[in-house]
């Protein structure tokens, strides 16, 4: 049992010097002033709803007197106590006063008895609660209880659409990528000559070569083959006498026009083949 | 998927049909199922948990009793604490039991009764706990006892100075063996003598102890952050619920 | 003043006393005091140290065979681990002590490549997804996806090296909510939606794919025991089948 002797302003517990401590040790192990009041009154040995308060507060009272004769130090709440069981004594001695307006000595002394009763009550009813079989005191659950394993089972996301466009990528890569290579390096000669025969059909006036070729290539990665390969095409429909071409110097653009019809009219041309 | 599992299972029993000579099915499967989950779990089961591991069209209700009433006589009792089950080891072999590491809460005497006169009286403020015991209640008593988890601040009394309510947790009703708080020891002689009433003398109405977390009528939440401050152990009964089955 | 303490607290105990409700005598009790020690327990327990906790007298050997058929066909057993005592779950209810938890994962583009190439050119062998596909397939892509139960190995090509064969399996078309294997869009189809370019040359087709279990002609059945090795979460489909119904 642990003393607890409270002050009465700070509600912290009191605190008291080693060279006092022996002067609380007839107090110690009270509640405050309720607890002792239940404690004298338990040595009357009655129900407490029969208890003589008179005789209690007198009780009371002489063991305040005699803890004061020794200056034992006291907290407040004991003192308030005693100065109203005082007031309370005093009543209960005096004839009650007609038509009083508060309430009268006995309803006075049977709220006392009252919170004593109530006290006492949950007193007992903390004993019977300590007293229950306790967990881990009394009673003890599993000591070793079995772990619960956890397996991780994985979950794949992946829907249909992701599954189609993968196979779809793959295999278009594949086929794709092969057919762009074909177009890109075969600009073949018979694919540039007919080209140029076509165009040779509509250029009756000199025209330069450069500026078709270039309308004509729309890639300008294929610049380089298309160039090339009209060249050398040009060469042998120039050898085959089925077009003109001219260039006025090295890296000029080059010119072009369908052979007149009436043979070799060179003096028409700007400057000699 | 579900199949790995079976196929586990079925090689486990093929094994242990080869071992033991019992046979299994002598006992019902949904009383060895209850059996061996509460004797695995580290933690008071309700019902509904339970209910999720067992077979289909089982009445849960009527094994758990079934259970309760075959361990009663034994060493080891099926007990309901907080409306969640759990095996315990008999309170009568409480002297076979003390074990060395354990440290028993020593509480002080007041501590005690402040513990049990929020558990007789939750809701309950400070206040009224001082105008039952007379004195004036030391913070560290009350510390104590939001320490152990066995009490939490639930909220705040509508009256000036909206002071904190107590009331008990699971871990209260768990530490002293109570199924539901209606059944604190003595609960029913205290109300009879009226004295669980706080106002004097004796009135007609006797409140019941109410562990509801659940505000009542005078009483005000808790302001945002409290939990989570000088309180914080008393609030783990109630955020550990979620915690604890995960 | 204490003795005063000591009187109420004498009074309770015999009131506690009065309330036990269970006669204990109805077992005996030694084999009450073991299965509370043993229950309790943080490890398991041997003869000697379970000999010294029992009244004098007690055949404790005869007193642990006993409690061990008592529990034999109980959801726990009382097992004998290296001399010591403990109990512990039936083996045949240990998938009561597992919990599944599933984590998703995106399957890689390689795995999803593959297993697009798997569905529609189903049966085929690793060398021929490679063929199409123009890369290698590394060993963990086909573990993946063998993981997911989505692919199986069907059968061996009957070519040199007797390479495996892969297909989908019913969980692959529940997965990709597909009625059946041959629902898959083909090459007018996946033109249609814009899938596959419209250009493509003549002479690429899109294969018209098929799960049937039965083995092809160029096929040769899986070797016994094949399944059940690293295959094995591929191969649930084909044991499963009798599971399922179950």
């Amino acid at each position: 049992m642990t003393a607890e002797i409270l002050s009465f302003e700070t509600g912290k517990p009191a605190e008291v010097a080693d060279g006092e401590l022996s002067l609380v040790v007839d107090v110690e192990g009270f509640e405050g002033p309720l607890d002792l009041l239940l404690a004298l009154a338990r040595q009357q040995k009655v129900d407490l709803a029969k208890i003589s308060i008179l005789a209690l507060a007198d009780q009371y009272l002489q063991f305040i007197e005699a803890a004061r004769k020794i200056r034992l130090e006291l907290a407040a709440d004991y003192l308030v106590m005693a100065a109203w069981l005082a007031f309370l004594k005093s009543r209960l001695l005096l004839p009650e006063p007609p038509a009083a307006e508060r309430p009268s000595a006995e309803e006075m002394a049977t709220a006392l008895a009252n919170r004593l009763r109530r006290l006492e009550a949950i007193r007992e009813a903390a004993n019977r609660l300590m007293n229950r079989p306790q967990l881990l005191r009394d009673i003890f659950p599993r000591g070793n209880p079995e772990e619960i394993a956890e397996i991780r089972r994985p979950k794949f996301n992946a829907t249909l659409f992701d599954l189609l466009t993968a196979y779809a990528v793959q295999r278009q890569q594949r086929v794709l990528r092969s057919v762009h290579l074909a177009r890109r390096t075969v600009w073949s000669l018979a694919e540039a000559r007919a080209s140029l025969e076509r165009l040779i059909g509509i250029a009756e006036e000199w025209s330069c070569l450069d500026e078709y070729l270039l309308n004509y290539v729309v890639e300008p990665s294929q610049k380089a083959t298309v160039f090339a390969s009209s060249f050398a095409a040009a060469l042998e429909l120039v050898r085959e006498g089925e077009m003109e071409l001219n260039q006025s110097e090295a890296f000029a653009p080059l010119y072009f026009r369908k052979r007149p019809a009436q043979a070799a009219g060179a003096a028409n041309a700007p400057t000699a083949e | 998927m579900a199949s790995l599992a079976e196929r586990r299972v079925q090689e486990v029993e093929m094994v242990d049909e080869a071992e033991a000579p019992v046979n299994p099915q002598a006992r019902p499967e949904e009383l060895r199922i209850l059996e061996a989950l509460l004797f695995a779990a580290t933690e008071p089961l309700d019902q509904s948990t339970l209910a999720k591991r067992m077979p289909d069209g089982v009445d849960v209700k009527a094994a758990l009793e079934q259970l309760q009433a075959d361990y009663a006589c034994r060493g080891v009792n099926l007990v309901r604490v907080a409306n969640k089950w759990t095996f315990r080891t008999a309170g009568d072999l409480s002297w076979l039991m003390t074990r060395e590491t354990t440290e028993t809460r020593r509480l002080s005497r007041a501590a005690i009764e402040v513990l049990a006169i929020i558990a007789y009286h939750q809701p309950v403020t400070r206040a009224e706990i001082e105008e039952i015991r007379g004195v004036v209640t030391s913070k560290g008593t009350l510390d104590v006892l939001l320490e152990t988890g066995w009490i939490r601040p639930r909220g705040r009394r509508k009256t000036p100075g909206r002071p904190l309510t107590f009331g008990t947790t699971e871990g209260f009703l768990s530490q002293f063996n109570i199924e539901a708080i209606g059944d604190l020891p003595g609960l029913d002689e205290l109300k009879g003598t009226g004295l669980l009433d706080s106002r004097l003398p004796t009135g007609f109405s006797v409140p019941s102890p109410s562990d509801d977390p659940t505000l009542r009528e005078d009483e005000d939440p808790l302001d945002v952050g409290e939990l989570e401050l000088a309180l914080a152990p008393a609030a783990e009964p109630e955020t550990g619920e979620g915690g604890g089955e995960s």
